[in-house]
Parts: C-alpha cells; structure tokens; sequence
C-alpha cells in the first residue's frame, strides 16, 4: 500500500523549504527529531544577526549596546513564559532539560526531601529525569518507587494513587511525552493527585513542548523542564519553570555573577527571580534563538503541528504494522515517533542500512534503559516526526525496511 | 548493495561456522557494549601454545557477531602468539571494512576485546 | 598629545574588518571586552554551517550527519584540549567559566573538603570564583582566607605561603588575571606553593585566555575554566580543564543523558572521561564555534596578540593618567584593561556621557564587590581593551571623558 | 549636547537646594542601589497633611541626586497625599527624560523609593 491522501494541516513542502539542512541536492529523510530538531533559517539568521548587530554582556552595561542586548534576553524570557503561560519570573533559563531537573533536585530537592521520602517516578523516564533523582536519593536516603506500565506502555492506572496513599511521598517527576512509546501521560490528572497528597510535580516537557500547546497553569504543575534544541531552537538552551513562591523559597544553584544582590566575604545575598538561577554570563544568543523559534512554531501554529504530528504518527504506526514481524511499543494513541524492533535484524544494523538510503533514524535506548530492560529488548529503532515529515517519508522508511531485510536475510 | 554489509559480514553472519558453546574450554570471556546492549561470549580450548578450538555466543548486530566469527575462524588451530597480536586494522581487514564510522567501529571491535579478555595472561 | 605610532604587531583595521558590529556606519568604540568579545565573521559563519550541514544529536547516532555532528564536537574538544596543552579527555565543555568552578565545587569540592579545612581566595576574585566556594564552606563548615593586595593591586608577596603554613589547606582558587585591576598573577609559583602544601589549586582563566598562550602542564594547575564568549566564542560555552587522575576520583556533576554507562533502578554507573561530566545533550554548536574562535585567535597569533595587548594598556594607563584627578587601579605591568575613577563624575554618569559619542565601557563594581570595598569605591570605570582596538580608541575615549567632565562641570 | 544629562538634571545635581540634613525629622529612610552602589538618605519633617521641609544626603550618580533634589523641591511644602501620589512617570517628567533606558531608570527611581519608605505608614 502507498501514501493515502492524509490531507495535513501542514504545507511540508512549504515549511521544508525553510529548514537549509532539508533542501540540500539528495532529500534526507530525518526521522530523528526526538533526538534534535533541524532548524529553520529565520533561527540561524537570527543568531547571526544577534552577533552581528546586538552583542554585548547582558544587565550590568550602562551603553545602549548592552540595553539592546538585555532587553532582547528579557523579551526572549518574556516569549518563553508566555509560550508555557508562566510568568517571566518563573521562567529560568539553563542549558537544557537535563540540567533544569538537575537544578531542582540540587536545590528544591536537597532542602527538601529527607531519609525514608519518597520520589515518584515512572519506568518510562529518560536518565535525564531518573538519574538526578537517584544522585538525590543516595544522598539524602530517599526511596524511588516506580510507576509500572501496562502492556501497551501507559502508566498503571492507579500506581500513583496507591503509592501516595503509602505516605511520605514529596515528588512526583514524570515526563510528560515518552521518547520512546510516544505515550503522553495523563499530568493535570497526576497533579491533582500528588497535590491532593502534599506532593509536588515536576514535569520533563522534553518531548512535549516542540509537539503541542501548553499551559504550566491549567496543568499546575510545581516545575517543568523543556529543551530548545529539540523545538527547532539552537543547542545549549532551555527553560525550567518553577511556581514562584517554591523558587522564592529556594536557596540558589550555582554561584557566580548574576544571581548576587550583595557580596561579603563569608557570607552573600541572592538576587530576585529568576536571576538568582542564572549564575555567570547567559546564554543570550541561545535565549534570542529559542524565542525565535518559538515565533517560528506559533506561525505555523502549534494546534496545527499537533494534529499533523498525530496524523503522522498514525499513519506510521499502521504502515510499520504492515511488515511482517515487526513490533511497535507503545500504545495507540501517541506522540510524533514510533520504536519498533524486527525480529531478525539488530537496530543498529537496520539503522546503518537505511542511513545508507539517506534516512537518519535512531537505534539503542534513547537513554531510557529501564523501560528497555522493561520491554525485554536491548535496543529498538525509533523513528520520530516533526512538521518537516510527511507520508513520503513514512513511505520511504517502510520501503527502506523492506530493503534492509534482503540484505539481511 | 550495501557498502557496510559487505558479502564477507553477510555470510559470516548468516552462516557462522563457530557459534556455539565448548563445555571443556580452557579460557573464556564476557563483555557487552552497554551502549547498544550487545553481548559477547567466547569459550577457547587453548592446548600448549594453540588454540585448538573457539566458539562465541550472544547476541548483537550483525558486525559484532560477524567480527567474532571471522576472528575466531582465523585463531582456531593458530598459535595463541598470532592470537595476541592481532589488532584493530586486523579486524578492520577482516571484515573488509577499513572505512567504518566510529560508532559501528564499537560494534567491530567488541569480539577482539573480548578475545583479548579470555587470552589474558598468556604469554606470546 | 595625541597618538604617537606604537607599532602594533597586529593589523588591526584588517583585523576590524573581520568583525561586523565593528563595521556599521558609525564606528562603534567597544571598550568592554572583559565583559563579552565582539565575534569575528568566520565563528559567526561556522554556527550557520554547523545548523545547516551538520546538525544532529551527538554520540549515539549511527547515520552519518550523526557521526558527523560528534566528529565536529570531538574535534572541537580536541581543538581546545591542544590550546590548554590538555588531554581531550581532560577537557571538559561547561556553558561558561561560572559552571566550570561551579562543577568543581560541587563534586570534588564537597568530596574533600570537610570541617575546619581551609580554601585559599584572593582579595580580586571574581564573584564566580568566590560564591561557589562560600556556598561550599557554609555547607561544609570550611573556612576561607583571603590572600590580601598591595597597595598597587598584587597579591600580597608572602600571604600565600603564610596560610599554607597554617595548615590544612585543600584548595587554593585564584584568577589568572584581574577583570579590575589588570593584575597578572604569578601562577606557576601559586602552584609550587599549593602543591608543597598538598594543595590543589584551580585558576579562573576567564581574563587570561582571550589575551596569551596557556599550558595547564607548564603551570601545573590542577583545574582551569575559561569561557568561551570572552574569547571570540559564542555564548553558552566555556571549557573546564582537571587533571585526569582527580577527575577520575570525582563523583559527577548533573546527572542525566550521556554521563551514564549503565542504569539500575537504584543506582547506576558512569561514563568514561570527559562525557561523565557531560550531562544531557551538549551544546555543539557553541562548541564548534568555540574551536573556529581559537583557530582565528591562532591565525592572528597569541603571543602577537599579547603584546598588542601589553602596548595597548600601557598606551591606555599613560593617556588616562594625564587626566587631572584621575585614578588608576592596579599595578603597571597588567592585562589589557583600566579601571578608573574621577573625583567628580559617577562612574555611571561617565559610561552614560561616553555611550553617547559610541565608546562603550562598563561602569560597576564589575562582579567583584570585595574588591571594590577594598578600592573604598563603590564602582569604577573599566575600559577594556583586545585585537580590534587600537591607540586611537583609546584617544577618542581621552577625548570622550574631557567632554564628558565638560558637560557635568 | 547630551540628551540623558539635560539642563533641568544638570542644575538639579549641580546645585541642590535640598541637600543636608535635618536634625529634627520626624521621618527618615535610607535606601540602596546595590549594583552600583549608590546610598540615598532622606529626612523629612512632617506637620499634620503637611511635609514642612525635606532634606536628602548620600552618594550617587548624577541621575539619582538630580533625581532626589526635584522630587523633594516638588514634595516640600504640599500634602502628604500628593507626596504620596506620585509615581515613576512623574518622576521621569520632573527630569525631562521620559525615554530613559532600563540601565538608568534604576538610578532615577532610587529617589521615589526612598521618599515613599520615608512615608511609609501616612495615610493619603
Ligand atoms: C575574572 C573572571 N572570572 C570569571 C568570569 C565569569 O565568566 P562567565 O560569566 O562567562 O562565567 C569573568 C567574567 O565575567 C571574569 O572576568
Ligand atoms: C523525554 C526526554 N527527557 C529529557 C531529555 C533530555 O534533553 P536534553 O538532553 O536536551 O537535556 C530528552 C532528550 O534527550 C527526552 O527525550
């Protein structure tokens, strides 16, 4: 079966011509926006031109050339906060999820959580929300407990209730979107619940915020964590949300320039939000990036990327079907990827063969070895979609597989 | 076809003449590539100074298991000395792949770790 | 007096040419390179490239553009490692110089030093060499002494060797170069002296690597951060060096991505050196620019660039000290900055009346507040000067501060 | 000449009409800028609805003391209620800058700060 006519919400061909890297002479087939998103010109002109025209150190310069750099900073916070319908005080820039969680289980975590606590977690998470947590849990004495997964990769459905009914829980951390299933998990449900229980909610947006709207108040959720590099932003950015009145209590992360008020010799006093978590010179160029991309995605719409990336991943999902054999994790309804194993051949080497017909899809973990342990395979292949892909692309990878098959049987 | 899957990795993978178990072996060795979660297994019955036969187990991509037979298809029956120095570009040659990428590089060189770990100790 | 022809051995007007904010309409004089470098059109250019050829999430691709995206980060790595005399290994990529002693802080740091132990400080450091080791020591209970200054801005000549000889001393942590007072710190004699003592010592590079070649081996330290945006590189990049055998010894950092070997549920183990300190997706792209901004800064050459440095600042401190009422700070031999204040003028007001003919310096206490109480001012005026400027800078800033005093007389 | 540092600023600062102390105050407030060091210190000698004299001291830029002259020269001799009432852009329309970049406004604002903690409690 070829490409049906799944009428997208997307012009592709349009928006594909915007991303340089997609418009070279062979047409790559980049399935791997989980990984990293591509990006489209008006980013990468707009990095240029903040060097270009705009560069200085931020807040602390009295000449207009530092003004216009700290008021492009601020406003890159300014649109990010609005993006996440945060404030822009709760809205903290750092170099990528992985460091935002890391931040909250130094800070929050460590004034906070004690012997015999207890963190939640799922076995979905990616190491960047599991690992934080583990280092937190060997240091203070807390225990992990695990919200378990049902056949087709959702969260048992009343895993959380009865491990908050156990007591002494203090976080529940959750991604939101798995990388791997593509399962988006129910998170306003799971933040009544752990509020209702005096827990707080942290909430890995990793593979959320490039994909649909979102809102940290309608979820109300405590802290939320999202990285630029995989929603068409430039790499070493990202944003971590945090309620004001638990940052406000906070003690600060790192030290260093920025995040000072008054400095004495044994003792210091710390800044307002959010500049109290941003120690040493920010990334601007990084911030005025990731705005931009924002822009960029709020003019395609992210209503519209929302739905085309359901249709996609729709239309992958029953096409891979399709081949004999092959086993696709995770449940129906999904985010923009599909993992999937064959049963005779090995990802890496499926990926090596369809890399050699220029599609780039990824092969291993995904840095989610719990659920692989979970699901009983070493490794899988994933492919994962953006506004950039269309049927052709899924058509492609299929015929791709068939391909890799012959060589390998 | 495929400039990776060369004919040589094709066949040593599909048809592997040493994969299996030795119960009597003299020298064994495991390792994984955490990364890709492949696993190595090889069990050598090393009499004097020969390897008089070799056999490896587990699983993996089809360059680590095609690696482990062809290196064990040039060790068994050698001298245990030959064994020992054999080396990346050895590999690289066997397989007939010189060019690979460094991520599948891991893959090729994981049977000659492991060989190197069930040799150790002996001298050449 | 006007110029008098220092030759330089830079070409600098070839030199501005490079760099386009410094080739708008109007001449842009940009006297604050200590706080941020302007970029030169070749970094500005390999960001672009990078986003449109070569984008992809590092290390656990088997496609090419993958495998090409590590190469690129590791080549950078390996770029900067040789420009440090470092092992790539050794060579750690942190956002910025903050992070970097941040990272020491909090893991060798609070593996080694307990209760009563001593860090040795100097009275110039920067607040990003001075917070991270309070937070330290109000965590720990260590204590910190302070290495005092003469009266012209260099450490005081015995006080090191004095609190080594108190005993207990696990960390001296000192900057190469004073962001205030110029002041070039004897840092291999630091290091002889740390390490009789079973010290270690770690050295802020921020100041000194944009300005003169640097080996970690010849100057024996034992950890060195620099950043990159100081030094012709993007923002959101910074390197920190350690030696190998004590970053082996170290606990991590962040945890996360990347960092990791193996995950359990309760515990996991890490990755090899340097990536265990790596946590979460890198930032590539600012690495990569990072290594195009040392292979201009080699193009140029280090050693011409420090003697133009070297001329510049003593053409400056010759210049400014005609000025009647004007003080100086720091000693004469000095990196490539003055920090100045008028009896009669605010050092703002100055920056503001100077921002007004295009000169752009900084006025503050420039992140380091102790050593502005010991200066007994609250802030000063900072002209900071690199390879694009040159004497007549430093004349229309003359010029620019006779005016300046003209219109609040 | 200088579109920042205009007549109305530069008499202000060169020539304050309100710096010094007043021994008698029945209100005071001292307030900071800490980034640039500034101190401002207000006196004031409250009589009924009435802010009889006002006197400022401290150190700072040139914005900040123009900044505190004028608004004391505007509160001195009025009602509490109309020192009360003002607010950043009357402060901005006393100096004659409305366009004051960010940097700066912290400067012209120090002095507004520390007038209201100096009434703090007075009811309009
Ligand atoms: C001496 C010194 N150390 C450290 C820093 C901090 O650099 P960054 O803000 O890039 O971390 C600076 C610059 O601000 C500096 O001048
Ligand atoms: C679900 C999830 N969480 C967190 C991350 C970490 O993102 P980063 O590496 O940008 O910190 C990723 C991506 O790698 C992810 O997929």
């Amino acid at each position: 079966m070829m490409t049906t006519d799944l009428a997208s919400p997307l012009d592709v061909a349009a928006i594909r011509r915007d991303f340089p890297i997609l418009s070279g002479a062979t047409r790559l087939i980049y399935l791997d926006s989980a990984a990293t998103s591509q990006k489209p010109r008006p980013v990468i002109e707009r990095l240029a031109r903040y060097y270009e025209t705009q560069n200085a150190n931020v807040h602390r310069g009295v000449y207009r050339l530092a003004e216009e750099a700290t008021a492009a900073y601020e406003e890159a916070r300014a649109t990010l906060a609005r993006f996440i319908g945060a404030r822009p005080e709760e809205t903290i820039f750092v170099r990528n999820a992985t460091e935002g969680i890391n931040l909250v289980a130094n800070t929050w975590g460590a004034a906070n959580i004690g012997e015999g606590d207890v963190i939640v977690l799922t076995e979905m998470e990616h190491h960047s929300n599991l690992i934080p947590w583990q280092l937190l849990a060997e240091r203070t004495g807390a225990q992990l407990r695990y919200i378990g997964l049902t056949p087709d990769g959702r969260l048992q459905p009343d895993a959380l209730e009865e491990i908050l009914a156990g007591g002494r829980v203090k976080l529940v951390a959750t991604t939101y979107v798995s990388n791997v299933l593509g399962t988006v998990n129910p998170i306003a449900d799971m933040s009544r619940a752990a509020h209702a229980a005096g827990a707080r909610i942290l909430v890995d947006a990793a593979q959320a915020a490039p994909h649909f709207p979102l809102d940290v108040r309608r979820l109300d959720v405590d802290f939320l964590a999202l990285t630029g590099h995989k929603m068409l932003g430039p790499m070493g950015i990202g944003v971590l949300y945090g309620r004001q009145e638990i940052l406000d209590a906070m003690p600060p992360f790192l030290g260093g320039g920025e995040m000072i008020r008054r400095v004495g010799r044994e003792h210091s006093t710390w800044n307002d939000l959010p500049w109290k978590f941003e120690a040493g010179t920010p990334n601007v160029e990084g911030a005025v990036g990731l705005a931009e991309a924002v822009r960029y995605l709020e003019s395609v719409g992210l209503e519209a990327i929302a739905a085309h990336d359901r249709r996609l991943a729709a239309y992958a999902l029953s096409r891979l079907r399709e081949i004999p054999g092959l086993i696709a994790y995770g449940p129906e309804e999904r985010g923009a990827l599909v993992a999937f194993t064959l049963p005779d051949i090995h990802p890496h080497d499926l990926a090596s063969l369809l890399d050699e017909r220029d599609i780039a899809v990824r092969a291993g973990h995904h840095c989610a070895q719990l659920l692989h342990e979970r699901l009983d395979v070493p490794a899988t292949t994933r492919a994962s979609f953006y506004l950039y892909n269309d049927e052709r692309d899924v058509d492609t990878l299929v015929q791709g597989i068939g391909h890799a098959r012959e060589v390998m049987e | 076809m495929s400039t990776l899957y060369t004919e040589i990795i094709q066949d040593a993978y599909k048809h592997p003449a040493h994969r299996g178990d030795l119960p009597d072996h003299s020298h064994s060795f495991e390792d994984e590539n955490p990364l890709c979660g492949d696993v190595l297994r090889m069990e050598l019955q090393v009499d004097g100074d020969r390897v008089r036969s070799a056999r490896f187990s587990g699983r993996g991509c089809a360059i680590s298991q095609a690696s482990a037979e062809l290196l064990l298809d040039r060790v068994e029956g050698r001298a245990v000395a030959d064994a020992l120095a054999l080396e990346k570009d050895d590999v690289l040659e066997e397989l007939g792949i010189p060019e690979i990428s460094p991520a599948r590089l891991k893959c090729a060189l994981l049977a000659l770790k492991v060989l190197k770990g069930a040799l150790y100790g002996l001298k050449a």
